[in-house]
């Protein structure tokens, strides 16, 4: 537990193999960090020919796509404002996993977390900033926890499949957001100027998230999601709640002769990642829109889950991992703009991007295995 | 609420019910076969969004809808391919590859529709067809018996799943694979194929199932055009336990519960809305919740097959 | 090394033929590996192994964990690739790519961990893969049909319309052999068929290799027991870390020496030395408990376990053993009755509490309950005590104190591994055993119930463990051995219970209990009955 | 930090367009690419007017980033056209002096002198599109079908429903909401629910034509009303009368203005006085003229303002 050794992380597993037999394996390493970078390479090579068959010019787009996202300050600004839902979400998505259970409710436990905020937030306005945005943070994280919560006590109670629960749980978060906007929490504005945009009245400005480089959109939500990030590698592999919840992940039987129970830990990991997509609501609603309005997903939700895989599952892992799918997002549009080329492209291109990356980290760990069986052998001669 | 059931109230719910549930059916059949054969493939939604394009496109360029159905299974077969390429070849984490297959597929049918048809078409479908005598049936006919040929399909396709799973060497081949794939490998069971033939069947029919929609119900195509029918065509299997009649049930459930609201909306005025379109989400976890449920999920479940472990 | 092939020119073509044909004829080599190599991360398992199987004769292959038996056996059958050397089937090379091409050679191979689907019934298990008369189509019928006729011709009872979750351990043994014969195996392989089964259970097992010789099969055999080695086989062939150490004939050798060739030094008995027992520590009061086939499991069990005192339970597989065990864990409901943990009532507490009272636990499926593969050494050695005090303060894990209660506990039980970071994957099952009982000893447990502690486990291991047992007995532990293996009980109970379907048949002091009594016992006729 | 814009007055007038929907939804978004279309040709085609555009930006960040790409750019005039943008504009727009932002639909500049606000009075043809249903109708029952009852899809029902009640107290109106706005199945049934319940005129916000038609189609004798685009292209002898956004008159004067060097600080409004909104009857369908004319009163009311769309 010194050193924690998520199975599915072909770095940190290399890594061990380093701390085992020196010379250092810098071939594990190279393959867990390259072939990722491969993959994605890969996954833009084919959608050049899309580019190609679209008669843009592939190279103009790519140019776009890296130099929009890394090449300025606003591309990578930008970049860090995508990343913090996208952190907070893989956070919940992680503690989940860990537990072998997959959430797939943290599209509605945004929306959760978004509307609790919001209506917080109004109703408390009196509250000097200082007191207002830690306690609106806290209702989003309740109300997001609560939305995982439901799924997590059906599984353990009675035995409801959480892929069902939580499926079902998105569609009622989203009715549940429409009920409100339609009405109840619509900006009294829109009522007036007879427009009825469903967007919530505009939240005042002591209670937004502070802005980190000013007339920039980002905010104090990304350092609060590093934070966390570290503070949920911590909880997994420096507690013993934590170790009690890779436990029942990795063997519930185990588990339960060890006198854990089983039941409450797949709860518990569920209302987490709840209450982390929860918090991924409340920071877009405070620290982005300052309002809560439609489609304030953008599917992060999915797109979460993404990042936690590029990120080997790995709370410190999904810190770079996040950055990069959140650059990736950005240079993509940027990319649209420069050759007018249909927004679709840009979901295709991801799609194919995370297909290839999750099959090269097969590829990763056979390369592993191999070069391990080959050192083995020479010992085997040895010995 | 009394007028809520009379009689032309519950046909009208039934009748729409039968044509709602028609993409569940398919999607979740399909699904099944996967499931059972140890593949989690959470990208429905992404191959039947590609079923539906390239069912749509085919039949509004050649005219003929039965190419276009064609269409949807060959591209549904390659998306599913796809998806056990990944998933079992390369023995990806599977809840993630599907998100994946799913993004893909969502991307380049809206990429392809704004390429190749631009705007939003409609064609001619499937029509609905009486069948002989069942048709005249007195009420029952107008509900059951005047669909479209893919909604029958859709219904017969329960049973021969079923038959396929319980009554065949295929069947017992794909639940010995689903659930100890090391016993059914040590009998010179082909693991690999049998998974790859499941995910495969799997794309055939979410392709299908997404077809159903674009040229059998709304006649149309539009970017995510199924708005996530895949996902709860998934959840769908899980209601259903795994067993053809389960999905059944579960896909007539949703489908009814919604096909009723929206009569609610129109009887009830006073009813909101959005409320109202909760229901079938609602009733469908409560179902389960209150069925005792004790089917377990294959063993094998997602879990990729390595020779030798454990 | 002697060898006592007569014949090693192979009779050319030769596949089963009708068995009096095979029977009368001397050693026709039906296998034969040569210079076999096999590589794993980390472990050369197979390091150069010659091995021949003769028509009509039992070849035993003896070693320790991981000697490399199952790696040499899953490349007859296909499963591996050999990295080295040659596969002669009736003298022709073949190379198998899947254990498809082994069957359709004859080879059939009886796994040391059960290939049986759950879910399926026996018929189905054994249809599976095979074509069916009708295809698509199944013919459980006609499969029906023949499983009886077969069951009948070697004595293997079992229902095939029965499903496999629902059979005991020997019973889906006789499933495994019958998948064997079913298609039509001349040369099978039994990786440690008996380690699971009781003694009636491998009487009859090999009654049943008995028959298969008489008829021209080709068996190896695979077991930890040496006795049942002796007692079955004609050839004894010995690994140690991958090499061939030793191959006799089984007429010509003794317990000793075969010991001491697979352990590389000298096996001593165990020094039974008497301990002087104290007050009840665990006692069961008429419990009852509903078991896995919706009979009733344990039908008023009574036992009374005293400080000091091993008490043996013998008995057939599935006559509630394990039913009782889970009970006492604290993971199966007691339906009636009370159970006393130190004089306190737990008949219905959790697990963590029984583990905090002092009860310590080793339970029978060791690498699904007891241990989690995936997880270090060093994790695996905290499964209960990683909150403790010791360890973790305000739920933070004291990661040092760990680390260094760890190193000493793999040093004190001598469990063999990498590093304390190693995967628990990765140690052979009789270092995991060693693991297991490193963890549920140290913690000085008041109350210790063992089920099939050695089951599986070399006799080096085994050695060690009992020593390990009886350390705990003489610092006045109370312990509860549930074991099938008879030896393993009166080898170290004080007294010996007798359970049969759910109920104690009789308690019977350690002088008293003689192998005959017992099987009587275990066959449900009590001793009055018997005169 | 806002780069300072480049209009050079010799090059051609640069327009970008950041919309949340794709330009092909027959409906919000389409429109406005439409009449960027349009005001291109009218101006003399790429060389007098440059127009590059942002499809799908249903994230705000992503539209906001865009807006700021097209504004550092040198474009003279960015069109946020979507509401929920609003945040947006405030924000970017005072670091581009030099540029015009357009923000619809609203009706709020924020008082800075470089933001357009424009929106429309969908209620006006809804009023029509009322009237012209009041008439034609048998059942004396009309369906409303909708994915959620907001924006210019309420305003248009508000007036829609207010014109029928003005023509004949008697009928019925049922409304149903689906909830999405992609789930063309269950719209369908909406559809079909509100035919088998009686409703032999349907009329709904732009989403919902394309299952409502299908069902109308299946069933015969069901006619539409559209809004936003011209919707008879999808079922010419369906679709009565349509209520049509045109957005060149907006555009037009905004760049006008923005050349006269007034950057901002005025709202227009589509009306039918303006010419903003057309009702285009439908092509395929022959109708009545006492309807027609009862229409073209009505328009003319409400032009002259003798007619309140809404109550
Ligand atoms: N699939 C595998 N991957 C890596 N190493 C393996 C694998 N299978 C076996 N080994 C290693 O090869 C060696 C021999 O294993 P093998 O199973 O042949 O031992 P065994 O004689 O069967 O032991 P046991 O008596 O416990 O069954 C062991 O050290 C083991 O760790
Ligand atoms: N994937 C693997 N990696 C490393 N070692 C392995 C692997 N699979 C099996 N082994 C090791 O191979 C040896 C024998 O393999 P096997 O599967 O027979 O375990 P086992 O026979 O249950 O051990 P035992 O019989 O002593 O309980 C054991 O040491 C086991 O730990
Ligand atoms: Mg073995
Ligand atoms: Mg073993």
């Amino acid at each position: 537990m010194t050193q924690p050794r998520p199975p599915v992380s072909q770095l940190s597993q290399s890594l061990r193999q380093r701390k085992r037999s020196a010379p250092p394996q810098w071939g594990d390493l190279a393959a867990a960090l390259g072939l990722p970078a491969l993959a994605v390479a890969a996954a833009l090579l084919v959608g050049a020919l899309v580019l190609l068959m679209l008669g843009a010019n592939p190279l103009e787009a790519y140019a776009a796509l890296i130099g929009g996202a890394l090449g300025t300050s606003a591309g990578l600004i930008q970049s860090a404002v995508k990343a913090t839902p996208l952190l907070l979400v893989a956070l919940g998505i992680i503690i989940a996993f860990r537990a072998n259970v997959i959430n797939i409710g943290a599209e509605g436990q945004i929306i959760a977390g978004a509307l609790a905020a919001t209506w917080f937030a109004l109703a408390f306005r009196a509250w000097p900033g200082p007191a207002l945005v830690p306690a609106t943070l806290l209702a989003g994280f309740a109300a997001g926890a609560a939305w995982g919560f439901v799924p997590g006590l059906l599984k353990a109670r009675l035995g409801v499949n959480e892929i069902l629960s939580t499926v079902m749980m998105n569609a009622i978060a989203l009715q549940l957001m429409n009920l409100l906007l339609g009405g109840p929490m619509i900006d009294p504005a829109e009522v007036a100027a007879g427009t009825f945009i469903a967007q919530s009245e505009r939240l005042p400005q002591h209670a937004w998230l502070p802005r980190l480089v000013p007339q920039t959109l980002l905010h104090a939500g990304a350092i609060l999601a590093i934070v966390l990030a570290v503070g949920v590698y911590f909880f997994l592999w420096r507690t013993s709640a934590g170790y009690r919840l890779r436990a029942v992940g990795q063997s519930p039987e185990a588990a339960r002769y060890a006198g854990i129970p089983v039941p409450a830990y797949q709860m518990l990991s569920l209302t987490l990642a709840g209450g982390f997509a929860g918090l991924a609501g409340v920071v877009e609603v405070l620290g982005v829109h300052h309002r809560l309005l439609e489609g304030i997903t953008s599917g992060y939700g999915f797109s979460g889950i993404v990042a936690a895989l590029f990120g080997k599952l790995h709370p410190l892992g999904a810190i770079p991992a996040s950055f990069l799918f959140g650059s990736l997002l950005v240079g993509a549009d940027k990319m649209q703009r420069a050759v007018q080329v249909p927004s679709a492209l840009v979901g295709t291109l991801l799609g194919l991007v995370v297909l290839f990356v999750v099959g090269s980290d097969y590829v990763a760990r056979r390369q592993a295995a191999r070069r391990a069986a080959a050192r083995a052998a020479e010992e085997g001669e040895r010995g | 609420m009394a007028e809520l059931f009379t009689l032309p109230v519950l046909l009208g719910i039934a009748f729409s019910g039968i044509r709602l549930a028609t993409p569940y059916l398919y999607a979740a059949l399909g699904e099944t076969f996967a499931q059972r054969s140890g593949v989690l493939n959470l990208g429905v939604d992404g191959i039947m969004l590609m079923g539906a394009f390239s069912a749509f496109f085919v039949a509004l360029n050649t005219g003929s809808l039965w190419l276009g159905l064609a269409a949807a299974a060959v591209v549904g077969l390659l998306m599913g391919l796809l998806m056990a390429l990944v998933s079992i070849t390369f023995k990806a984490e599977q809840g993630i590859s599907g998100i994946g297959l799913y993004m893909f597929g969502l991307g380049l049918s809206s990429l392809l529709f704004r390429t190749t048809v631009g705007t939003v078409k409609t064609i001619s479908g499937f029509q609905p067809v009486k069948l002989p005598l069942l048709g005249d049936l007195p009420i029952l006919g107008d509900i059951f018996f005047r669909h479209s040929l893919l909604v029958y399909g859709a219904f017969l396709a329960v049973p021969l799943a079923w038959f396929i799973l319980e009554r065949t060497t295929w069947g017992l081949k794909i639940r010995a694979v689903g659930q100890q794939p090391a016993a059914a490998d040590s009998l010179g069971v082909n693991v690999t194929a049998v998974r790859y033939a499941c995910t495969g069947l799997g794309g055939v029919l979410a392709g299908i199932a997404g077809a159903s929609l674009s040229i059998a119900l709304t006649n149309l195509f539009q970017e995510n055009l199924t708005s996530g029918q895949g996902f709860i065509a998934v959840a769908l299997v899980y209601f259903g336990g795994w067993r053809p009649l389960g999905v059944l049930g579960g896909a007539l459930l949703f489908s009814f519960v919604n096909a009723f609201q929206l009569w609610m909306q129109v009887l009830v005025p006073e009813m909101e809305a959005d409320i109202a379109v909760m229901l079938p989400y609602l009733l469908t976890i409560a179902a389960l919740a209150v069925a005792v449920n004790r089917t377990r999920q294959p063993a094998a479940l997602a879990k990729p097959f390595e020779r030798g472990e454990a | 090394m002697p060898t006592l092939t007569t014949a090693s020119s192979p009779a050319p073509g030769l596949t089963p033929a009708p068995a009096s044909a095979i029977a009368r004829r001397v050693a026709i080599q039906r296998v034969a590996m040569r210079g076999i190599v096999k590589r794993f991360p980390g472990v050369l398992a197979n390091a150069g192994v010659d091995f021949d199987v003769n028509a009509g004769e039992v070849h035993a292959l003896l070693g320790e964990n991981g000697a490399g038996k199952s790696t040499l056996m899953r490349q007859l059958y296909g499963l591996y690739p050999p990295d080295a050397g040659e596969i002669l089937i009736d003298g022709q090379p073949h190379t198998f790519h899947s254990p498809a091409d082994a069957i359709r050679a004859g080879i059939g191979m009886i796994h040391q961990h059960f290939m049986l689907v759950p879910t399926l019934t026996v018929a189905e298990n054994v249809a599976l893969g095979l074509r069916s008369s009708r295809e698509p189509q199944m013919d459980l019928k006609v499969v029906a049909a023949r499983l009886n006729t077969l069951a009948e011709a070697y004595g293997l009872k079992v229902d095939p319309g029965a499903y496999i979750w629902q059979l005991a351990v020997g019973e889906q043994q006789r499933v495994e052999i019958l998948k064997a014969l079913y298609r039509g195996a001349s040369l099978i392989i039994l990786d440690e068929p008996t380690a699971v089964l009781t003694p009636q259970e491998v009487d009859g097992l090999f009654a049943t290799l008995r028959r298969m010789a008489g008829e021209g099969h080709a068996l190896i055999f695979i077991s930890h027991k040496l006795h049942e080695v002796l007692a079955i086989s004609q050839r004894v062939t010995v690994l140690r870390d991958g090499h061939v150490v030793g191959e006799r004939a089984a007429g010509s050798v003794g317990r000793q020496e075969l010991a001491q060739l697979m352990v590389g030094r000298e096996v001593k008995a165990l020094p039974a030395q008497a301990v002087q027992t104290g007050g009840v520590r665990l006692a069961l009061e008429g419990v009852r408990a509903q078991g896995d086939r919706g009979t009733e499991g344990l039908r008023g069990v009574s036992l009374a376990i005293h400080a000091g005192e091993v008490l043996g339970l013998a008995g057939v597989s599935g006559n509630g053993q394990r039913e009782l065990a889970e009970c006492l864990a604290g993971l199966r409901r007691v339906s009636a009755g009370r159970v006393l943990l130190g004089g306190r009532d737990v008949t219905h507490a959790s697990p963590r509490e029984r583990l905090l009272a002092g009860q310590a636990y080793i339970p029978e499926e060791r690498m699904r309950d007891g241990a989690i593969k995936n997880f270090s050494v060093l994790e695996n050695l905290f499964l209960h005590d990683h909150a403790a005090p010791n360890y973790a303060r305000w739920g933070v894990l004291n990661t040092n104190a760990m680390r260094a209660r760890a190193a000493a506990l793999v040093q004190r039980f001598n469990v063999k591994t990498p590093g304390l970071e190693t995967p628990l994957k990765n140690l052979s099952g009789g270092n995991i055993q060693k693991l297991i009982l490193a963890r549920e000893l140290s913690r000085q447990p008041r109350v210790l119930i063992a089920a099939q502690p050695t089951r599986g486990v070399d006799i080096g291991a085994t050695e060690y463990i009992h020593q390990q047992l009886l350390a705990q007995r003489a610092a006045g532990t109370a312990i509860l051995l549930i074991s099938e293996d008879l030896d393993e009980i009166l080898a170290l109970s004080d007294r010996i219970a007798v359970i049969y379907e759910g109920a104690i048949m009789a308690v019977l002091p350690r002088g008293q209990a003689t192998p005959a009594a017992l099987g009587l016992l275990m066959a449900g006729v009590h001793g009055h009955e018997a005169g | 930090g806002g780069a300072t814009a480049t209009t050079s007055p010799s090059g051609p007038f640069r327009v970008a367009v950041v919309m949340p929907s794709a330009t092909t939804d027959m409906a919000y978004s389409q429109s406005m690419f439409q009449a960027m279309k349009a005001v291109q040709a009218e101006m003399g085609g790429e060389s007098a007017l440059e127009f590059a555009w942002s499809e799908g930006m249903f994230n705000v960040p992503d539209a906001a980033a865009a807006m700021r790409d097209y504004a550092t750019q040198g474009y003279d005039l960015v069109i946020a056209h979507g509401s929920q943008y609003g945040a947006s504009v405030q924000e970017v727009a005072p670091d581009f002096p030099d540029t015009s932002f357009a923000w619809g639909t609203n009706v709020d500049t924020f008082g800075m002198p470089n933001v357009f606000a424009y929106t429309a009075a969908a209620e006006e043809g809804g009023y029509v599109n009322g009237v012209m249903a009041a008439m034609l109708t048998q059942s004396k029952i009309i369906g409303i079908t909708g994915p959620v009852e907001v924006g210019d899809a309420k305003t248009y029902i508000d007036g829609f429903r207010n014109g029928v009640a003005a023509t004949d107290p008697s009928i019925t109106i049922n409304a149903t909401w689906t909830g999405s706005f992609s789930d063309v199945a269950l719209m369908t049934e909406a559809a079909n629910t509100h035919i088998a319940a009686g409703a032999d005129i349907l009329t709904g916000s732009s989403q919902s034509v394309v299952g409502s038609i299908g069902a109308a189609k299946d069933k015969g004798g069901v006619l539409w009303f559209g809004t936003q685009a011209d919707q008879a292209t999808l079922a010419p002898e369906l679709v009565v009368a349509s209520q049509v956004y045109d957005w060149v008159g907006v555009v037009k004067d905004m760049i006008a203005k923005h050349q006269a060097g007034t950057l901002g600080g005025e709202v227009f409004t589509l009306r039918l006085s303006n010419d903003g909104l057309k009702i285009a009857y439908g092509t395929g369908y022959s109708l009545p003229a006492d309807v027609r004319s009862a229409a073209e009163a009505a328009i003319a009311g409400i032009k002259d303002g003798s007619i309140k769309p809404l109550p």
